[in-house]
C-alpha cells in the first residue's frame, strides 16, 4: 500500500514540475493535461487506499526519511493514511483533477496557461502534505505550502493591483495565524516531548488542563487563519482575484477547510478541553450567521460564494468544537462538492460574461447557459441543504448535533442561518439566470462553456446530489478513528418537526428569493434605491466596516509607525546617537584646536599654566592629606 | 641684625625664578625672552649654592658649574637662531612667528 | 700637601663609558676630516656615522652582556649607571639612529645634508641621549638632556626654511623654560636629600617617611613638567606639532622615537620610585595626564589637514598612552613600554620615511603644506606599492593586529588590566578608537578618492632612492612580521626590566 | 597536508593572492576563480575528512607564536564553525564568479581572497587573539571594497563601518585579557586558549562585566538594536559583492562569538542577560522589519531584513538549549544563503538600472520572469517558508527559546509575519503591475554568469530546507557538548535550572535511536 501512498502524494509535485518545465515558454496544452493526468492516477491512488481502509485495513503510515534532529527534537517526513486522511484525500484529488480539467478550459487563453498548472499541482502537494503528515511540523510544511501557491495563485494576474494586494493580504494574514499555530506547535513539543500525532495526543491526557487549553487555542489560531474565521476572514472575499477554479479549488473545497482538518484531526485534544470547543462552536455559529448577512447583499458573484464558504466553515467548526468530528469532517465532504461546482459553474458565467461579477448585469443566463445552469441551481439546492441532496444530509446533522448537545442559541442560530443560506443562493441563482436579459445592455454575447469542462463537473454534480447516501459507510469507516457519538434526538416525532420545519423554512426562503430577484423588474441598482441607502444594507455591503477598519487603525498605523521608526527613530534617534558622538569627538577638536595658536608666547603661558595647576593640585592635596581628619569631621557634620 | 639663611637663599631664588617666569611668559621680544630664561637658570644656581654649602656638600656646585655651561650653550645656540630669524624676517618679534598653528 | 687622589682605572669602570664616548669619538672625526679637506660627499658621513653608531650597537652588546651575568653595573665614580633600563633604551636609540641616518641620502638634495656638521650633531645628540638614560645622576641627565636638546635644536634648524626656523625657535625657547623647570626641580629634590642621585634621593626620602611631603610634590611638579615637555603630555605638548611641521619629515620621524624614549627612561626611574612608595597625588596627576594626553592629542590629529602634524599629534598621543606604563609601574608594564617604544618606533619611522620620499622641493599652488591629505589623493592608482606600504603603517599605528604596535597595545592595555587599572584600559581602548578615524582618514585618501588633477605618481617616490626604500622595506617588513620576533623580544625586555628591579 | 588543512585552507587564498598582484589584470578574473574553486574544494575536502560523530574540535593545529604571553597559533573546527567556513569559501567563489566588470578589478579580486583568509580564520581561530587577529583585520578589506567601489556616500559608510566594529572590538580586546589575566591568576600561566578558558569557572561578578564587555564587541558585529545603524549604510552603499559577502559572512561573526565565547565561558551571565539581549533581539526582530517596511531601496530592505533575521539568531543562541543553539547556527548558514543569494538579486538589477529605489521599478515579472522566479525564491526562503533553508533554522531557534519563555517567542515569533509584511510588500513593488517604466520594459533577463551564482544557491536553499541532516548532525552534536558544558560549569541555581543537563537525556536518546 505504500507504493500508492507515495504515488497519491508525489504525483501532482511531479505535475507542478512538469508544467513548470514550460513555465517560461509559450502556452502548450500538455503543461495541463499532464498535470490533470498525474492527479487523475493521484486520485486513482487515493480511492485504492480508500477501498484498502473501508476494507478494513491498518492504516499505513511511512516515514521517508529524517527532516530536523536536533538535541531531543525529531522530526521525520511522515505520512499516514488513516480514515480521516482518506477522506481528505480523496476531497482534495478529486475536485482536484476536476479543476484541472476544467481549468484547461477556463485558462485557455491566459498566456500564463503553463505558470498555472504549476501552481495548482504544487497547491495539491502541498494539500496532501497538510492531511497525510504524521505529525505537526508536516502540518506546517503543508498549512504553509497551501499558504504559498494560494499566494501565488491569487496574485496569478499579477498585473492587477487588486489581485496582488489580495495575495499579499491572505498570505500575510494567514501569517498572523501561522504564528499561533506555531506556538502551539512548540508548546506540543515542549509538554510532550514530541510532535508525532501518536505520541503526542497520547501524552496529552496526562497534562496539566491548563497547558492543553493553551495547546488548544493556539492550534486553534491557525485553523482560524487558514479557514477564515472572525477576525481573520478578510482574505477570504479578497481572495477571490485569483482565476476561478483557483477558488474553487482552494478558496472552497480544500484549504480554507484544512482548520477544520486540523481540529478534527485534533480530536483527542479537543476532547479533553470541551470549554475550548465550545469556543470554537460558539465562533462557529457566529461566523455561520455574520458570513451570511455580508452574502444577502453583495453585488460580486463570487464574493457571495465565499461568503457562503465561509458560512459553511462556520458550521463544520460547530460540529467540530461540539465534539462530532465525524460530522465536521462529513459536511467538509459533501460542501467541497457542491461547492467546488458552484465555483466552477460561476466560473463558466463568468468567461461567458467576460469577467463581468454582478448578477445584477446578468439575468437570463438560463437560456444560453443551460448545464451551467442546471449545475448551479443543483449545487444551490445541496448548499441550501433540501432533501435528499448532500448537504441535506451533512447540514442538518450539524443543526442535530447542535440540539442534541442542547446549545439551543447555536441551534437557532444556525438554523436562521440555513434560511439566509437559501435565501442568498437562490438570490444568486435567480440574479444570473432567471429575470430580464440585463447583460445586452453592456453588448456582451454570453456563450456556454466548453463540452469538456461541463462533463468534468458533472461527477461534482453526481456527488452533490449523491454524497449524502453516504453517510453510513462513511459513518463505520471513520468511527475507527474518532469518537462515534451517534447523534438522535430522543424522540422520533421532534426529530421528524425538525426536520420537516427546517426543510420548509429553508423553501420558504428559496421561494422568497425567487419572488424578489427572478422577475423582470430587477434593474441594475445605481446606488439611489431605497434599499441601498438603508444604514443595514450599507453595514452588511461594506462588510461591516472590518476591512474598512482594518486598513485605517491596523494597516495606516502599521505604515506610518514603520515610517516614523524608520525617518525618527532610526535616523534621528539611534544614528544620530551615534553620529552625534563622533561629531562632539570632532568638533570638541574643532573648538580646542585654537589652543594650538602658534604663538610662542602662547605656548609658553601653556606650559607655566601647567605647572600653576599641578602646583595648586598639590597645594589642594598637601592640605587635604593635612586636614583629613577635620574635613572629614565636617563632612560627617553635614551629612555626607 | 638679621641672619641671612638659607631660607632666604631660597626664597630669594623662588622669586628670582618667578620673575624669570613671568618674563618668559610676557615678553614678546625673542631677546629678551632669552634673558628671562637665563633668569630662571641663574636663581636655581643661587639656591643650588646656598644649599651646596648648607650641606657642605659639593655636588650643588657642581651643578651650578654644569647649568652655567648648558646656560652658556643655549645662549649660544639661541642666538644663532634668532640671528638666523632676524636676517630673514627683519624682526624678533613673537607675534609675527606664527605660521604654524591648529 | 695634597694627597694625590688614587684612582685605580679598573674601579672606573670605564666600560660603561664605552657606548657614548664611541659617537663622540665620531663626531669629533668627522669634524677633523671636514677641516682636512672639506666638500666632501655626504655619503662618506653617512657611512662613517653608521660605522660608529655599529660600533656603538657593539659596545652595548657588549654591555648587555656584563649586566646579563653580573646585574646592574656603576661605573665613573658611580656616575655611570648601567642597567637593563639603559641597555634597553639605548639599544632603541642606537638603532633607530642607525635607521634614520641613511635617510639622509635622499634623491633630492637637502640643504642640511651638505654640512658635516650635521652629521656630527647628530652623532653628539645620540651620545647624549645615551648620557640621559644611563645614568641616575640628576647632573649628568641634565647635561645629557641639554647636549642632545642643544645638537636636536639645532638639526631641526638646519633644515633651512623658514617653518624650520620658527619651529627651531620654538623649540628651543620651550625646551629652555623646560630646562629652567628641571633644575628647579633637582634643585628642591637636592634641598631635600641633599643628593642628585636617584637612588639616594630614594633612599633619604624614605628613611623620613616622606616628612617633607609638600616640598617633595613641589619638586615633582617641576620635574613633570619638564618631563612633560620632553615627552610632549598635554599641555606641555604644544611645541609637538609645529616643529614636526617644521622639521624633515625624517628629523621628525626621528624625534618621535628616540629622545622619548630616553626621556620616559628618566621619567621611569624617577617616578616610578615615587609611585610605589605611596605618593599618591603623583599616581592621580599621572593618571589624568595620561588620560588628557591621549584623548586631547586624539582630537586634535582628528582635525588635521596635513598628514605630518596628523602624525605629530599622534605621536604625542602615543606618548600619553605609554605614559601609562609608567603610571602602573608594574614589570610587565615597563616592559611594555619598552615593547611599545621598539615596535613604535618601526612602524612610525616607515610612516615617516614614506613622508619623507614624497618630499617635494617646491609646493604646487593648490598645496598648502608639504603633505596635505589632498596631495595623497588616489595614491593607489599612481603607485599602488607605496600606498599600500603607507595604509600599512597606518593600520599599524592604528592597533589593527597583526601589525606590529598593535601587540605593543595588547601588551600595555593587559599590564592595565593585570594591575587593576580596568577603566584606564578601557579609556586606552577608546582613545584606540578615536585615533582609528585620522589613521583611515590618509587611507580613505590614498585609496577611495579619485587623484587630483596632475598628479601622476611620481611626487610620491619623488625622493625615493635605493637606501631610503630598503628603510622603508624593513620597516615594513618589520611592521607585518612583528608577531615572529615578539616572543623572543619579550622575553629579552622582560628579563633585562626584571632584572634592573622595575 | 590534513593535519595542516586548516592552515592551508586560511593562507592559501592570501598567498594566491600576494601573487595575484604580479597577474595581468586581463587574466586576474580567471585566476580569482580558480583560485576560490580551489579553496571551496579544500573546504569541501575538510568536510569530507570530519567526522560528524566527534562532538570536539577537529584537524587541531598549535603552534607557539608567543609562548611567554601565551599566545599560541591554535586551529580546529568543531561541528559549529565547520559549515561557516565552507560557506565563507563558497560565497567567496560564488561572488567572484559572479563579478561585474568594474573599475581595477584586480584590486577587488585580491582583496576578496585576502578577505577570504580573514573570513576563515576567525571561524577556526581557537586561540583568542589569532581570532582576534582575523576579526580585525577582516574589516581592512572590508572597509576597501566599501569605500574603493561603494555608491556617492561610500566613504562614510565605509569609515562608520570600520570605526564602530573597531571601537567594539577593542572594548572586547579588554575583555579578553582580563580573562586571560584571570587564567593566569588561577593556574600560573598565561593562555589565550579558547579551550583552555572554557576550563575556568568564574565567579558571577566577573562574569557579568566580562561578558559586558564582549557583548559590546559581538553585539556591534551583529548588529544588534541599537548598535545596528552602520549596516543599512554599508550595505546601501557597498557594491553587491560587498554587501554579498558582509551579509552572508562578515555578520556571522558576531553570532558565532557569542556561541564560542560568551555561553561557554560565562554561562551564568548568559543565563542573567538571557532576557534583556531576548527583548533586545525582538526589538530587532519587530522594530527593524517595521523599519524595512519602511524603506525604499530594495537593498535597504534586504539590508534591515538581515538584522532582523539576525535578531532570530540571536534569540535562539540565549535559548541556551540545543534545539534553540543549533538551529540559531542553522539559520545563520541559511541567513547567509538567502541574503547573500538576496544581494546578488538586488546587484542583478542594478547592473541594468544603476538604481535600487523601488519606485523606479514595477512589473519586473513581466520582462525578466526568470528573475522574478528566482527573487521569489528566496524571498519565500527568507520570509521562512517550510521546506526551504531559513525555515529550519528559525523554526529551531524560536523551538529552543519557548523553553525559556512563552510571551517573548510569541513575540519574536511575530518575525514570520512583520518578515511576510516588508518582503510581500517590496517584491510587490518591483514585481507586479504593469510596466511603468519605459526604462524597464527591455531589460534582460538574468545572464549565464548571475545564474551561475544564483542557481547553486537556489539548490541550496531547497536542499538544506528538505534535507538538513547532513548539516544538522555535526552542528547538533558540538552544541550538544557545549550546552553540557555551560550546565556542569554553571554555579547558580538558575543557571543550572535554565541550561539542560543532557547527561541524563542521553540514555534516552540512545534507547529511542534503537527503536527506531
Amino acid at each position: 500500500m505504500e507504493i500508492y501512498l507515495y504515488i497519491a502524494l508525489f504525483s501532482p509535485l511531479v505535475g507542478s514540475l512538469f508544467a513548470g518545465l514550460f513555465g517560461a515558454s509559450p502556452r502548450t496544452k500538455i503543461a495541463g493535461i499532464v498535470p490533470s493526468l498525474l492527479l487523475f492516477t493521484s486520485f486513482l491512488s487515493s480511492t485504492v487506499l480508500l477501498v484498502y481502509i473501508l476494507g478494513g485495513g491498518e492504516k499505513v503510515h511511512v516515514e521517508m526519511m529524517t527532516w530536523m534532529a536536533a538535541g531531543d527534537l525529531y522530526i521525520p517526513f511522515g505520512f499516514v493514511v488513516d480514515q480521516v486522511s482518506v477522506t481528505m484525500m480523496m476531497v482534495v484529488t478529486l475536485v482536484s483533477t476536476i479543476v484541472h480539467i476544467y481549468s484547461i478550459g477556463y485558462m485557455d487563453h491566459d498566456k500564463g496557461f503553463n505558470r498555472f498548472f504549476s501552481y495548482l499541482s504544487a497547491f495539491v502537494f502541498s494539500m496532501m502534505i497538510l492531511v497525510m503528515s504524521d505529525n505537526f511540523a508536516g502540518l506546517f510544511i503543508g498549512w504553509e505550502g497551501v499558504g504559498l501557491c494560494s499566494w501565488l495563485l491569487i496574485g496569478f494576474w499579477y498585473h492587477k493591483e487588486s489581485a496582488t494586494w489580495a495575495a499579499n493580504e491572505a498570505f500575510i494574514m494567514n501569517r498572523i495565524a501561522d504564528l499561533g499555530m506555531l506556538i502551539g506547535i512548540f508548546l506540543v513539543y515542549w509538554s510532550t516531548g514530541t510532535l508525532q500525532y501518536e505520541q503526542a495526543f497520547a501524552a496529552m491526557s496526562g497534562l496539566d488542563k491548563e497547558v492543553l487549553t493553551w495547546i488548544g487555542i493556539f492550534l486553534f489560531i491557525g485553523a482560524m487563519g487558514k479557514s477564515a474565521q472572525f477576525p481573520l476572514h478578510t482574505w477570504l472575499a479578497d481572495a477571490m482575484e485569483g482565476p476561478t477554479p483557483v477558488s474553487a479549488l482552494i478558496h472552497a473545497a480544500t484549504m480554507v477547510t484544512a482548520g477544520v482538518y486540523l481540529v478534527v484531526r485534533a480530536n483527542p485534544l479537543y476532547d479533553l478541553i470541551p470549554h475550548v470547543g465550545l469556543f470554537i462552536a460558539s465562533l462557529g455559529a457566529f461566523v455561520a450567521l455574520f458570513a451570511a448577512s455580508m452574502a444577502l447583499v453583495n453585488r460580486d458573484m463570487k464574493r457571495i460564494i465565499a461568503y457562503s464558504t465561509l458560512s459553511q466553515l462556520g458550521y463544520m467548526f460547530v460540529a467540530a468544537g461540539l465534539g462530532a468530528y465525524w460530522v465536521a469532517l462529513f459536511h467538509l465532504m459533501a460542501h467541497a462538492f457542491f461547492k467546488a461546482l458552484l465555483f466552477l459553474g460561476a466560473g463558466n458565467v463568468m468567461h461567458a460574461m467576460h469577467n463581468e461579477l454582478d448578477p445584477f448585469k446578468m439575468g437570463g443566463l438560463r437560456k444560453v447557459m443551460k448545464g451551467t445552469f442546471i449545475m448551479m441551481t443543483l449545487a444551490s439546492v445541496a448548499l441550501a441543504g433540501i432533501y435528499p441532496f448532500a448537504g441535506f444530509f451533512s447540514k442538518d446533522l450539524i443543526l442535530e448535533v447542535a440540539f442534541v448537545e442542547q446549545h439551543y442559541i447555536i441551534y437557532s442560530v444556525l438554523l436562521f442561518t440555513a434560511g439566509l443560506t437559501a435565501f442568498y443562493s437562490f438570490r444568486l441563482v435567480a440574479l444570473i439566470f432567471h429575470g430580464e436579459e440585463r447583460y445586452k445592455i453592456f453588448g456582451i454575447h454570453p456563450h456556454e462553456a466548453y463540452k469538456f469542462m461541463l462533463v468534468a463537473m458533472s461527477p461534482l454534480l453526481l456527488l452533490a446530489i449523491i454524497a449524502g447516501s453516504f453517510k453510513m459507510t462513511y459513518f463505520e469507516m471513520v468511527t475507527a478513528m474518532l469518537p462515534a457519538t451517534e447523534y438522535h434526538l430522543h424522540s422520533v416525532v421532534t426529530y421528524w418537526i425538525m426536520t420537516i420545519g427546517t426543510q420548509l423554512f429553508v423553501i420558504l426562503a428559496i421561494a422568497f428569493a425567487y419572488k424578489k430577484y427572478a422577475n423582470n423588474k430587477v434593474k441594475v441598482p445605481d446606488g439611489t434605491s431605497k434599499i441601498e441607502n438603508n444604514l443595514c444594507y450599507k453595514v452588511l455591503s461594506n462588510q461591516y466596516y472590518i476591512p474598512y477598519i482594518y486598513e485605517e487603525y491596523l494597516v495606516k498605523p502599521y505604515r506610518e509607525l514603520s515610517s516614523v521608526f524608520w525617518k525618527e527613530v532610526d535616523m534621528k534617534v539611534v544614528d544620530a546617537t551615534v553620529d552625534g558622538i563622533a561629531g562632539i569627538i570632532y568638533s570638541s577638536g574643532e573648538k580646542t584646536r585654537v589652543m594650538q595658536s602658534g604663538n610662542l608666547s602662547t605656548m609658553l603661558k601653556w606650559m607655566v599654566t601647567g605647572v600653576i595647576i599641578l602646583l595648586s593640585l598639590a597645594v589642594v592635596f598637601g592640605l587635604t592629606a593635612r586636614y583629613s581628619g577635620e574635613i572629614k569631621a565636617i563632612l560627617s557634620g553635614l551629612g555626607v | 641684625m638679621m641672619e641671612i639663611g638659607l631660607n632666604h637663599y631660597l626664597v630669594l631664588s623662588t622669586i628670582l625664578f618667578a620673575i624669570g617666569l613671568i618674563g618668559v611668559m610676557r615678553r614678546k621680544n625673542l631677546l629678551l625672552l632669552f634673558f628671562a630664561t637665563e633668569i630662571l637658570l641663574n636663581s636655581v644656581n643661587i639656591a643650588f649654592a646656598a644649599i651646596s654649602h648648607y650641606y657642605g656638600d659639593l655636588t650643588g656646585q657642581l651643578f651650578v658649574f654644569f647649568v652655567i655651561a648648558i646656560a652658556a650653550s643655549e645662549v649660544a645656540v639661541g642666538l644663532g637662531l634668532l640671528i638666523v630669524w632676524h636676517k630673514r624676517h627683519g624682526n624678533i618679534d613673537l607675534d609675527h612667528m606664527s605660521t604654524m598653528r591648529g | 700637601m695634597i694627597e694625590p687622589v688614587n684612582v685605580s682605572l679598573g674601579s672606573l669602570n670605564l666600560i660603561t663609558l664605552a657606548p657614548m664616548l664611541i659617537p663622540i669619538i665620531g663626531a669629533l672625526l668627522i669634524l677633523v676630516i671636514d677641516i682636512f679637506k672639506g666638500g666632501l660627499d655626504k655619503t662618506l658621513f653617512v657611512v662613517i656615522s653608521l660605522l660608529f653608531l655599529l660600533m656603538d650597537f657593539s659596545a652595548l652588546i657588549d654591555s648587555a652582556g656584563i649586566f646579563s651575568q653580573g646585574g646592574t653595573v656603576m661605573g665613573v665614580f658611580n656616575v655611570m649607571l648601567i642597567d637593563g633600563l639603559a641597555i634597553l633604551s639605548q639599544f632603541i636609540i642606537v638603532v633607530a639612529s642607525m635607521l634614520f641616518i641613511p635617510l639622509a641620502l635622499t634623491h633630492k638634495r637637502f640643504h642640511e645634508f651638505s654640512y658635516p656638521e650635521f652629521f656630527a650633531l647628530f652623532l653628539f645628540m645620540i651620545a647624549g641621549f645615551q648620557f640621559m638614560v644611563a645614568t641616575d645622576n640628576l647632573i649628568l641627565v641634565f647635561v645629557g638632556l641639554e647636549t642632545s636638546s642643544l645638537a636636536l635644536y639645532t638639526l631641526v634648524a638646519m633644515h633651512n626654511r623658514d617653518k624650520s626656523f620658527e619651529a627651531a625657535v620654538k623649540y628651543f625657547t620651550m625646551g629652555a623654560l623646560a630646562a629652567g623647570f628641571y633644575s628647579f626641580g633637582a634643585m628642591v629634590f637636592y634641598a631635600l636629600t641633599g643628593s642628585v642621585e636617584i637612588n639616594q634621593i630614594a633612599t633619604v626620602l624614605a628613611a623620613n617617611k616622606y616628612a617633607d611631603i609638600a616640598y617633595v610634590l613641589i619638586g615633582v611638579v617641576f620635574m613633570l613638567a619638564s618631563f612633560g615637555f620632553k615627552l610632549s603630555l598635554v599641555p606641555f605638548h604644544t611645541w609637538a606639532p609645529d616643529v614636526y611641521e617644521g622639521a624633515s619629515a625624517s628629523m621628525a620621524g626621528f624625534m618621535s622615537i628616540v629622545p622619548k624614549i630616553a626621556a620616559f627612561v628618566v621619567a621611569m626611574r624617577l617616578f616610578e620610585f615615587l609611585i610605589h612608595s605611596g605618593v599618591v597625588w603623583l599616581e592621580i596627576v599621572l593618571y589624568i595626564f595620561v588620560v588628557v594626553t591621549m584623548t586631547a592629542a586624539n582630537i586634535w590629529a582628528l582635525v588635521q589637514t596635513d598628514v605630518k602634524r596628523m602624525l605629530a599629534y599622534s605621536s604625542v598621543s602615543h606618548a600619553g598612552f605609554v605614559m601609562a606604563a609608567i603610571l602602573i609601574g608594574t614589570t610587565q608594564s615597563n616592559s611594555a613600554l619598552f615593547l611599545y617604544w621598539i615596535l613604535f618606533s618601526f612602524t612610525n619611522l616607515g610612516s615617516f620615511s614614506m613622508l619623507w620620499i614624497s618630499r617635494q622641493k617646491h609646493l604646487p599652488e593648490h598645496q598648502r603644506s608639504d603633505h596635505t591629505y589632498d596631495k595623497f589623493a588616489g595614491m593607489v592608482q599612481t603607485s599602488p606599492v607605496a600606498a599600500s606600504i603607507m595604509g600599512l603603517f597606518m593600520l599599524s599605528l592604528a592597533g589593527i593586529p597583526p601589525f606590529a604596535l598593535f601587540w605593543g597595545k595588547l601588551y600595555l592595555i593587559s599590564s592595565a588590566v593585570t594591575a587593576g587599572y580596568t577603566i584606564l584600559a578601557f579609556i586606552m581602548v577608546l582613545n584606540s578608537a578615536i585615533s582609528g578615524y585620522y589613521y583611515l582618514k590618509l587611507i580613505v585618501y590614498m585609496f577611495m578618492k579619485e587623484p587630483l588633477m596632475g598628479n601622476d605618481g611620481h611626487v610620491y617616490v619623488s625622493n625615493a632612492t635605493t637606501a631610503l626604500k630598503s628603510i622603508i622595506g624593513f620597516a615594513a617588513i618589520g611592521t607585518i612580521f612583528a608577531f615572529i620576533a615578539l616572543n623572543p623580544l619579550l622575553e629579552f625586555i622582560t628579563a633585562f626590566i626584571y632584572n634592573s628591579g622595575y | 597536508m590534513i593535519d595542516h588543512i586548516l592552515s592551508i585552507l586560511i593562507f592559501f587564498p592570501a598567498l594566491a593572492a600576494m601573487l595575484g598582484f604580479i597577474i595581468h589584470k586581463d587574466s586576474i578574473r580567471a585566476y580569482g576563480v580558480a583560485i576560490a574553486t580551489i579553496e571551496f574544494a579544500l573546504s569541501l575536502w575538510l568536510w569530507f575528512l570530519f567526522d560528524s560523530n566527534v562532538s570536539g574540535m577537529q584537524f587541531m593545529e598549535q603552534l607557539p607564536l608567543v609562548p611567554s604571553f601565551g599566545i599560541n597559533y591554535i586551529l580546529g573546527v568543531d561541528g559549529i564553525s565547520l559549515f561557516i567556513v565552507i560557506l565563507a569559501s563558497f560565497f567567496t567563489m560564488i561572488g567572484l564568479a559572479s563579478l561585474t566588470d568594474t573599475k581595477n578589478i584586480k584590486n577587488m579580486i585580491i582583496t576578496l581572497l585576502f578577505l577570504q583568509m580573514t573570513m576563515v580564520g576567525v571561524f577556526v581561530a581557537l586561540d583568542a587573539i589569532v581570532f582576534y587577529v582575523f576579526w580585525e583585520l577582516s574589516l581592512v578589506p572590508m572597509l576597501y571594497i566599501i569605500g574603493a567601489w561603494g555608491g556617492p556616500l561610500r566613504i562614510y559608510a565605509s569609515v562608520k563601518f570600520f570605526l564602530y566594529t573597531f571601537t567594539g572590538s577593542l572594548v572586547m580586546l579588554v575583555g579578553m585579557l582580563f580573562m586571560a589575566y584571570y587564567y593566569y591568576q588561577a593556574t600560573g600561566t598565561w593562555s589565550f586558549a579558547i579551550l583552555e578558558w572554557y576550563r575556568l569557572i568564574l565567579p558571577e561578578a566577573f562574569q557579568l562585566w566580562l561578558f559586558v564587555a564582549f557583548f559590546i564587541g559581538f553585539a556591534i558585529k551583529v548588529p544588534m538594536f541599537p548598535f545596528h545603524t552602520w549596516l543599512p549604510y554599508a550595505h546601501g552603499q557597498a557594491p553587491t559583492i560587498g554587501s554579498v559577502i558582509l551579509a552572508a559572512i562578515l555578520l556571522k561573526m558576531g553570532t558565532y562569538a557569542f556561541i564560542r565565547f560568551s555561553l561557554p565561558m560565562f554561562p551564568d551571565a548568559s543565563v542573567f542577560f538571557m532576557f534583556p539581549i531576548a527583548i533586545l533581539a525582538i526589538i530587532m526582530i519587530i522594530y527593524t522589519a517595521m523599519v524595512a517596511y519602511a524603506q525604499e531601496d530594495i537593498k535597504q530592505v534586504v539590508a534591515y531584513s538581515s538584522v532582523s533575521h539576525m535578531g532570530v539568531i540571536i534569540l535562539g543562541t540565549f535559548a541556551l538549549n540545543v534545539e534553540g543553539i543549533t538551529g540559531s547556527i542553522f539559520l545563520m548558514i541559511a541567513h547567509g544563503v538567502v541574503s547573500g543569494a538576496l544581494f546578488l538579486l538586488v546587484g542583478v538589477i542594478y547592473d541594468r538600472r544603476h538604481t535600487k529605489m523601488m519606485s523606479e521599478f514595477g512589473g519586473l515579472a513581466h520582462v525578466m520572469p526568470r528573475y522574478a522566479t528566482i527573487f521569489g525564491l528566496m524571498l519565500m526562503a527568507s520570509v521562512g517558508m517550510p521546506l526551504t533553508i531559513n525555515f529550519v533554522g528559525e523554526f529551531l531557534s524560536l523551538l529552543g527559546f519557548y523553553k525559556q519563555s512563552h510571551i517573548l517567542t510569541i513575540l519574536a515569533g511575530t518575525a514570520i509575519i512583520v518578515g511576510a509584511i516588508y518582503m510581500l510588500t517590496a517584491y510587490k513593488k518591483m514585481f507586479f503591475g504593469n510596466v511603468t517604466n519605459e526604462e524597464n520594459r527591455n531589460l534582460p533577463d538574468v545572464s549565464k554568469r548571475e545564474l551561475l551564482a544564483l542557481i547553486p544557491l537556489a539548490i541550496i536553499t531547497v536542499w538544506l530546507g528538505i534535507y538538513p541532516k547532513p548539516i544538522l548532525v555535526p552542528i547538533n552534536n558540538s552544541v550538544a557538548s557545549i550546552v553540557q558544558l555551560m550546565h556542569d560549569k554553571s554555579t547558580t541555581e538558575e543557571a543550572k535550572k535554565r541550561i539542560p543537563n543532557l547527561v541524563k537525556g542521553e540514555d534516552v536518546k540512545t534507547l529511542e535511536k534503537e527503536a527506531h
